[in-house]
């Protein structure tokens, strides 16, 4: 007769458990959250902590944005034209005769495009803009640019040739959109007359702050 | 003390009946009629129940048990998925919409029911089991077995009375 | 003439039982080979779909859906004859269904396996199919639980498993007995694994029971919901001739007929490949045949009515269909349908062809062709003539792919049958014992009470 | 927009942006990546291209002559659309199904690629330089009347160089054809208005009656029309436009009219004259010209009941202003010229003149004007080539091969041409005949200005300029080979040209002022003129000439029916396809002819009575012969058609051309008589009588229409009610 | 979580759709097309397979049925026209009527989807996402206008669908669709993507005029209108208003009216309860003629 309580018990426990965790489960992350991707071999390997580093660690500081110029205006963030590269360049003699900088000049000369490989690639039927979230969050928010875009890319400043450090998977992308995020905050551009209305979560104002989330619709980001 | 094993065989229900009789009705020390004795039989048989008396069984309460989980676990799993992050509405139905997501927890009623019900099975009915000390084949073909346990000096009085019901075979055994 | 001799000595059953796991008869293996070769035609044709796309199955705009839908509701109707014999007969203390309710329950576990098979033939892209599964994933996503395709999925997800169970517990007590009379092998250790060390114990034997009625008890209301769901994808839809309300109910009478139709079949084929003449008798087979006629007047008043129904409602898209099918591109096959569904089971309520085995056999036949051909015309007529008049296309035709792979599913259907009846006894000895025993007993009762008049 | 420092054609390179650029199969790649696919940035970026935002150009349309001006969409240095040019009055940023395929023909696979010189049978790849050193010898061993030119119509400074350079070793034998030119209506209205193409006012008329002019489809300006016909259909306060359209086979614009009158082949001028006589204003000889005309005589003639004909006289007489369109169904006869100017004079009786027919304004720059296709030149460049009169010819935007009526047997003519140089796109039937053959850019790769031969409002001048850098390394512009040519012969002239874009800057800077850039500097003007894509300017006012003498204004009465040749054969111009030239391109394939749906091939329509006759039904390949030869095609029953004849659509039967035409049906000019048009000599296109038999073979016509047979059953799917139950003047 | 998320939002959860209060907010777009003006000459079919990625599936499969034009013209003769009573000839024409997805406000394809990979979007839209479609195809065998079309083939590796050369021209913003997948009209989504985009940066909705479906722009009469329903500025707005169309309505009441209406702007299937987000205006025939 015990055997047959304890069974009980033990199974309850067990079903009522499956229950939540199955229930609970859209909430589940990726667990390859913060894990390095593979690291890509570049044609020039590009020391973006010499570029964008803090001072102290010997970096220049760059806006992330003064090279990756587009994404505030466009969908994709772009890799600065070799130009740009050039332009700062043939001024700084101190680097000139070092390896890179001298096969970039190759490059220039033979004014050929530099095939850089794709590092975070996004599959074909995703459509994500980095405008919006910089406008979201360098701008309506006020967050530091780096910070922005450290969300999806990482501490970049700290890599040389830049390796995805984020899953960029669906699940990962949702937990974000999940949150309820202010949508404007001190020192930010004020939006008004933008409604805000993603299925039927209405932005909830907790106290001051107005906060939404993200867009939950599939053809938001898929096309 | 050691306890003692006995199997007997017998031809048909009648002999066992009569055996299981005098074992109930004689006053053997060492040996628990209750508890002690386990008649093996090819077919299930209603009379064995009778003359071996009601015993109570637990498996529908499994039943109940998982048919109520199963559908709980249906109906929120369910519920709860549709109401996540991405719920859209779909052919202008609510998001929740409550006649399909019935059909469904019935299935799941249905199937919690089934599994637990197995399981209380093989519970209740200790399997899957070891295999018992003396056993023949015989008994899951067409003879009825008895098998006793006892303090050794219960076994004279036991194959005592097995043989006087023409026990086709007693098997001994010391267990341990 | 009696349904069992009840002398039949329990060790004979034991031994004529076992006997068929051993030696069948020559035809078995070419039944075997037979059901290889078809098997080896449907990969054939699902590996170049599956490389060139669903084209080649020549299914185009309207034509979403082809012979695999029709096909899959074919075999799960098939499956719940099997239940019927097994569960509600046992309900009824029907005992003449003993000895022939094991291989009904296998037929319905791998027709429900088969038709299981035509989901993954039918999608577009088959790789992708886990969509479909209600399982946590890092996307946060689920399948649609509105769908009656997913309804479908699930309940028959639950029969299948409710099945195997059910099939499975009923089978212990013989699993022991093939423990206890084969003595090496695969066979031995198999055996041993699957008896759980059952020995027919009084505790054991009365926990059984109690079991084995529950799950039945379980197992009917499953099964009408089952095939009431595979309607209601049908029912839930807009589409003209989809759109009845009789459907539910018309869709397990069919499943029953065409299960029904094919337990005779298997009966008759069993009967002679393992000689269980002694234990499928003319009178058991007797009685499933006048259940059969039975059901197939069901069915062919459901049909009336939902004809009927059709033709009385205002629903003129409906209506047209119904024309259509009766006259247009598919008349044949629908009166074919109509002719081996509601007209050849007539040859049933003839005694003489009841216990006539070639007879039988060919009637049985022709009535799953019946059948098959009524979940055709259910599916490919209202495609062909919707709603919308711009997309009717009236002559649309099934390519080879789409044949082969129907006729395939035949070879896995009956492979996996073979299979079972050649691994695991497919007549239940326990049971044929209780019947043997029980009858008897009766017997004895009755000559007492004759001496006592005396 | 752009500075001139910044060479122009950089930026139009093609981008390597996979990210951006579409991966193809977008299930292929369904997951996150790292450094399989490559980017590579610009080397030089302008910094108004941003990657993943479109740039959008101005330029023009070269699919048909109507001159639209268009807008392309750049991404990545690659066009991926075209959409209309809001600013030019003529499309008002719409456009066609047929210009939208522009991109078809550009990244068409099956594209001219290197200049190729025939050895044999087989053509070998040489250079450019090769290939005009070995025009230049050609031209030296003969003198200028025995040089021949076959061009399609041309305008604009390619007309100039043209003309510079034929006249440059004193060539005058240029033969401007086109297949499908209203040559007869131009000489018509010249008759008639004083002017070859005046201004049609659809959307000031109150009543269209149309002579199977299919405005709506491929006559002259489709989509200029299109756009006067929906505001003609929404009307002003609510009185709503009527179109009544007279045809023997059911045109496009047949389709969308109030009231379809069929009539017999031929006799369009009897109905217009017995319209003339119905209406009974017309006074002095034109009133003693259609005297005979009476309502009895015109219906026995035509096949109109009489009491049609009163309707539709008292309707024009009750809505004023009409007007009245004589097409190409009513010019395609030998007596076309005199069907075409009865039409016109009905439009006189009733006034139109000067309201709905209006004077269209002409390009200052007569150099410039559009040199007008037609088809009386085939003939006498045949005759010419028959002759052997002519040692060199050259070919540049037009087939004849496949365009002319076989009766002409052009080409085995062309083949007594020594030389033959053809400037092609793709390697289509003329081409296959050359000697030389010299690829051309793409309309979307290459610069030109065009001059419409249709002006809408004032005079424009549509700029072409690329959209994109060439596909093909080895592809020239006509402009550039003309200059080159030219410079063969006066090098110091064009010596400071370094290529047609620059001779084309240069020259239209020349006459900024008359362009409009009076006081604007040169970089300005010329990036403010390449933005607009459209030069609008003043024009020339032309002035229509008043009453047109009806003098000499004979129809031939009914045309005695030929025993053997039964049937009218009556070739007609399908939307998408036009003649023939632009077959090879997949999207124009693929979209359905609109009355029967039909795709990917030819078809002949037969109305259901005279097909019952002749026991045909849809399906059946049925051999059409006519005096020149016969063409087997598959038959589609067609109520808009008169029993008397039958239709084949021109444009399939292609032998070359490319992979999305050839072997795709039946090409009904083969079969068509050299008959013309006795003023103009224009091609008599309707004038050819056929028979027709069944073959036996019988196929399943390749159709979007559903066994239904284009009905509606049940619901209400496609609504219609007549003017008196609906009050237009509610609407937006 | 979402079980507490359940049960705080039930009230949402059980909100159906269109007939309930809560209405689209900010876009609801929305088209009207006019069958008077319609010339049926096929500009807007071939501007979608521009603008769409369509595959051309050659004469073969188009002889299949497995044609992928999302954007059809339709076209109709009388009732009657070559029948008994009726006329040899079609006097009064053809009827012409581009038929695309519907964008039905209760759309049947959605519900029947066992993936959910067809929803119904905030704007009104009903979506389709093709890498979560695994074929099962009840979409199309549930969608009253037939005008979903499915991947047959893997068109992108058929010869000569998209020759090398070809490929260049494929729109970037849409994806190109593999085999097995359903595919239907989008209202050019990528288009109202990138307009929502511009608006969103300048903290304001899409404003009239701003944004254009590809058929609409080529359209040489101007016969489509498109836009947002909910903005009173928008033509399409205007036009549903002058027409008294109602979009949660099954039955208009102008049709209720004695002696019917003097307006023309209907809804095709209207009864079946779609709602579909696309209304037609009748075909105008004069009656002097």
């Amino acid at each position: 007769m015990h055997r047959f309580l304890r069974i009980s018990i033990l199974l309850t426990g067990l079903l009522a458990a499956v229950n939540i965790f199955a229930a609970e489960s859209s909430q589940l992350v990726p667990m390859t959250e913060d894990s390095l991707g593979p690291l890509v071999e570049q044609p020039i390997e590009f020391p973006h902590d010499r570029h964008a580093g803090d001072a102290d660690k010997g970096g220049m500081e760059i806006n992330c944005m003064y090279c990756h110029t587009y994404a505030r205006r466009s969908a994709v963030a772009g890799i600065p034209p070799l130009q740009k590269c050039i332009g700062c360049h043939q001024s700084i003699e101190s680097v000139r005769e070092t390896p890179r900088i001298k096969k970039l000049f190759e490059y220039w000369d033979a004014k050929k495009a530099i095939p850089w490989k794709k590092v975070h690639d996004l599959p074909d039927f995703v459509r994500f803009t980095h405008q919006r979230h910089i406008k979201r969050f360098n701008e309506q928010l006020n967050r530091p640019i780096q910070e922005v875009c450290g969300y999806c890319h990482g501490n970049v400043k700290e890599m040389t040739v830049a390796r995805r450090s984020k899953a960029l998977s669906m699940g990962w992308c949702a937990s974000c959109h999940e949150k309820d995020h202010p949508v404007t905050a001190e020192g930010g551009t004020p939006i008004d007359g933008q409604a805000y209305w993603y299925g039927f979560q209405k932005p909830e104002s907790s106290g001051e702050v107005l906060k939404a989330k993200g867009p939950n619709d599939c053809w938001h980001c898929h096309k | 003390m050691s306890k003692r094993h006995l199997l007997a065989l017998f031809s048909n229900f009648d002999e066992a009946e009569l055996v299981v009789q005098e074992l109930r009705t004689t006053k053997i020390d060492g040996f628990n009629v209750n508890d002690d004795m386990v008649v093996k039989s090819a077919i299930e048989h209603p009379e064995v129940e009778e003359f071996l008396g009601e015993k109570p069984v637990y498996v529908q309460w499994f039943t109940l048990f998982g048919a109520t989980m199963g559908g709980l676990l249906g109906f929120f799993l369910i519920s709860g998925a549709q109401a996540n992050f991405y719920a859209q509405l779909k052919g202008g139905k609510p998001i929740v919409p409550l006649p399909p997501n019935f059909v469904l927890t019935y299935e799941m009623f249905i199937l919690g029911g089934v599994f637990i019900t197995v399981l209380g099975f093989l519970i209740c009915a200790g399997l899957p089991a070891r295999r018992s000390p003396l056993y023949s084949a015989n008994v899951s073909e067409d003879q009825i077995g008895i098998l006793v346990k006892s303090d050794e000096i219960a076994t004279d009085k036991l194959k005592e009375i097995f043989s006087k019901h023409q026990a086709l075979e007693i098997q001994e055994e010391a267990g341990k | 003439m009696k349904d069992i001799r009840e002398d039949i000595a329990w060790a004979k059953i034991n031994q004529d039982v076992l006997k068929s796991l051993e030696n069948p008869r020559k035809l078995y293996w070419w039944i075997l080979f037979g059901a290889i070769a078809m098997l080896g035609i449907a990969v054939g044709c699902e590996v170049y779909q599956y490389n060139v796309g669903m084209g080649v199955a020549n299914m185009d705009n309207p034509h979403m859906w082809g012979l695999y839908i029709a096909t899959f509701i074919f075999w799960i109707g098939m499956s719940h004859s099997g239940t019927l014999l097994s569960a509600i007969l046992h309900l009824m203390h029907a005992d003449w269904r003993k000895p022939i309710y094991r291989f009904a329950e296998a037929m319905t576990t791998f027709s429900l396996l088969t038709a299981g098979l035509f989901v993954a033939v039918h999608i577009g892209r088959v790789w992708q199919i886990y969509y479909a599964l209600p399982y946590p994933n890092d996307r946060g996503l689920w399948p649609n639980f509105q769908s009656p395709l997913l309804w479908d999925a699930m309940a028959i997800f639950t029969y299948l498993s409710s099945s195997i169970l059910f099939l499975y517990v009923g089978m212990i007590p013989d699993l022991a007995i093939c423990r206890d009379r084969i003595h090496a092998g695969w066979r031995k250790k198999l055996y041993t694994l699957l008896a759980l060390g059952w020995e027919g114990t009084d505790r054991q034997w009365r926990n059984f029971r109690v079991t084995y009625l529950t799950i039945a008890c379980f197992l009917i209301p499953l099964a009408v919901s089952v095939h009431s769901i595979v309607a209601s994808d049908f029912g839930m839809s807009q589409a003209p001739g989809w759109h009845v309300t009789s459907f539910p109910p018309y869709f397990v009478a069919g499943a029953l007929y065409s299960g029904c139709a094919a337990i005779i079949t298997l009966f008759i084929i069993l009967r002679y490949v393992f000689r269980f003449e002694e234990y499928m008798t003319l009178p058991i087979l007797k009685k499933i045949v006048r259940l059969t006629f039975a059901i197939a007047m069901v069915w062919t008043y459901l049909n009336a009515v939902e004809f009927a129904s059709v033709w009385y409602s205002h629903d003129e898209a409906s209506k047209d269909v119904l024309i259509q099918k009766a006259s247009g591109t598919y008349a044949p096959f629908w009166w074919a349908m109509i002719f081996c569904g509601s007209v050849v089971p007539l040859v049933l309520a003839f005694k003489r062809f009841q216990t006539n085995i070639p007879v039988l056999f060919a009637v049985s036949l022709l009535l799953n062709l019946g059948m098959w051909l009524e979940r055709w015309m259910i599916v490919a007529p209202t495609f062909s003539h919707g709603i919308y008049p711009w997309a009717w296309d009236h002559d649309q035709w099934p390519s080879f792919v789409q044949w082969g792979m129907v006729f395939g599913s035949f070879g896995w259907f009956t492979l996996l049958f073979m299979v079972f009846c050649k691994v695991f006894p497919s007549v239940s000895m326990y049971e044929v014992k209780e019947m043997v025993y029980h009858r008897s007993l009766h017997l004895k009762k009755g000559k007492a009470d004759e001496q006592g008049a005396h | 927009m752009m500075d001139s420092g910044f060479d122009r054609r950089d930026f139009l390179k093609v981008m390597g942006w996979s990210g951006a650029a579409v991966a193809l199969s977008g299930c292929g790649n369904t997951s996150i990546e790292d450094g399989k696919e490559t980017v590579a940035p610009y080397v030089e970026a302008a910094d108004y291209v941003i990657p993943g935002i479109g740039v959008y150009y101005n330029s023009s349309c070269a699919q048909c002559d109507a001159g639209c001006s268009i807008n392309g969409r750049v991404r990545e240095g690659r066009v991926l659309k075209l959409e209309g040019n809001p600013a030019s009055a003529i499309n008002n940023g719409r456009m066609c199904g047929l210009g939208q395929a522009g991109v078809q023909h550009h990244y068409n696979p099956d594209r001219v690629r290197e200049p190729l010189l025939r050895n044999g049978d087989k053509g070998e790849t040489i250079t450019w330089d090769k290939a005009y050193e070995l025009i230049a010898e050609k031209l030296s061993s003969v003198d200028g009347e025995e040089i021949a030119f076959v061009s399609g119509g041309v305008s604009g400074h390619l007309k100039v160089l043209l003309g510079n350079y034929l006249s440059s070793f004193g060539c005058k034998n240029h033969f401007v054809y086109e297949a499908l030119a209203p040559g007869v209506v131009r000489a018509a209205n010249k008759k008639s208005y004083g002017v070859e193409m005046p201004r049609y006012n659809i959307d000031k008329a109150k009543v269209v009656l149309s002579f199977g002019a299919d405005f709506l489809g491929s006559w002259i300006s489709p989509v200029h029309f299109s756009q006067q016909y929906a505001q003609f259909r929404k009307g002003t306060n609510g009185q709503r436009g009527t179109l009544i359209q007279v045809e023997s086979k059911m045109t496009l614009t047949g389709a969308n009219a109030d009231r379809w009158v069929h009539l017999r082949p031929g006799t369009e001028g009897i109905l217009a004259l017995g319209i003339i006589n119905a209406l009974g204003t017309a006074k002095g000889d034109i009133a003693a010209a259609v005297a005979g005309y009476d309502r009895a005589f015109v219906s026995k003639e035509t096949g109109v009941p009489p009491g049609q004909i009163d309707k539709i006289a008292a309707l024009l007489k009750l809505r004023s202003p009409s007007l009245v369109l004589a097409g190409s169904a009513a010019e395609g006869y030998a007596h076309g010229s005199q069907n075409a100017e009865a039409i016109n004079l009905l439009n006189y009786v009733l006034g139109n003149i000067g309201k709905t027919i209006e004077a269209a304004a002409a390009i200052p720059f007569p150099q410039m004007a559009p040199a007008k296709g037609n088809t009386a030149a085939l003939k006498t460049l045949n005759d010419g080539l028959a002759a052997g009169k002519y040692k060199v010819l050259f070919n540049y935007a037009a087939n004849p091969v496949f365009t002319a009526p076989g009766a002409m047997k052009f080409k085995g003519n062309m083949a007594k041409a020594d030389f033959k140089v053809v400037f092609a796109h793709y390697f289509d039937e003329t081409a296959l005949q050359a000697d030389l053959v010299l690829p051309l850019d793409s309309a979307l790769e290459d610069w030109g200005t065009h001059v419409p031969e249709y002006m809408v409002e004032g005079a424009q001048i549509n700029i072409q300029q690329p959209l994109m850098e060439k596909i093909h390394a080895n592809t020239r512009g006509m402009g550039d080979i003309l200059l080159a040519l030219l410079k063969q012969r006066q090098a110091d002239e064009y010596k400071n040209y370094e290529d047609y874009y620059a001779y084309l800057r240069a020259a239209m800077l020349q006459n900024k002022a008359a362009l409009g850039g009076v006081d604007a500097d040169d970089d300005t003007f010329w990036n403010e003129t390449l933005m607009n894509g459209i030069v609008k300017l003043e024009g020339e006012a032309t002035a229509l000439s008043g009453k047109p003498n009806v003098a000499g204004l004979k129809l031939p009465t009914l045309m005695e029916n030929d025993e053997e040749y039964p049937l009218h054969l009556i070739p007609s111009v399908n939307i998408s396809l036009r003649d023939g030239r632009h077959s090879n391109q997949p999207w124009l394939q693929e979209s359905p002819d609109p009355l029967t749906t039909i795709v990917w091939d030819s078809w002949v329509e037969i109305h259901p009575k005279k097909a019952a006759e002749l026991h045909i039904s849809e399906g059946d390949i049925v051999e059409i012969t006519s005096k020149t030869g016969s063409i087997k095609t598959q038959a589609y029953l067609f109520p808009g058609i008169h029993p008397e004849a039958i239709s084949i659509p021109i444009g399939q039967g292609h032998e070359a051309l490319g992979r999305y035409a050839k072997g795709y049906g039946a090409n009904p000019f083969e079969i068509m008589d050299a008959i013309f048009d006795e003023e103009t000599g224009e091609l008599a296109m309707h004038e050819t009588r056929v028979k027709i038999s069944k073959t036996g073979q019988k196929v399943i016509v390749v159709k979007d229409e559903s066994a239904a047979g284009a009905k509606q059953i049940r619901e209400k799917i496609a609504g219609r009610v007549s003017t008196d139950e609906v009050d237009l003047s509610k609407e937006v | 979580m979402s079980v507490s998320n359940l049960l705080e939002n039930w009230s949402q959860f059980r909100h159906a759709h269109p007939v309930d209060d809560k209405p689209h907010d900010p876009y609801k777009w929305a088209m009207s097309i006019d069958l008077d003006t319609c010339s049926g000459c096929n500009a807007c079919s071939v501007a979608c397979y521009a603008e769409n990625n369509l595959p051309v599936v050659g004469k073969e499969k188009y002889a299949h049925g497995q044609v992928m034009h999302w954007m059809r013209i339709e076209h109709y003769w009388d009732e009657n026209l070559g029948e008994e009573g009726g006329s040899e000839f079609p006097d009064q024409g053809a009827q012409f009527l581009p038929m695309m997805c519907q964008q039905c406000e209760a759309a049947p394809c959605e519900t029947v989807c066992p993936v959910g990979a067809t929803n119904h979007t905030a704007d009104g839209l009903n979506s389709q996402i093709y890498n979560r479609c695994i074929g099962s195809r009840y979409c199309s065998a549930n969608c009253p206008y037939k005008v979903r079309y499915f991947n047959w083939y893997d068109y992108p590796s058929t010869d000569d669908v998209w020759p090398a050369e070809m490929t260049q021209q494929l729109n970037p913003d849409v994806t190109v669709r593999g085999k097995g997948v359903m595919e239907k009209c989008t209202f050019c989504i990528q288009r109202l993507h990138a307009a929502k985009v511009t608006a969103k940066n300048e903290g304001r909705i899409v404003r009239e005029g701003e944004v254009q479906v590809a058929c609409q722009q080529a359209c040489p009469t101007n016969a489509i209108s498109f836009g947002n329903l909910l903005d009173p500025e928008a033509r399409v707005h205007k036009q549903w208003k002058a027409q008294q169309v109602e979009l949660d309505k099954d039955k208009q009441l102008k049709d209720e009216k004695e002696g019917g209406t003097e307006l023309r702007g209907y809804r095709i299937l209207e009864s079946m309860r779609p709602y579909p987000s696309v209304m037609y205006l009748e075909r105008v025939r004069e009656s002097a003629i």
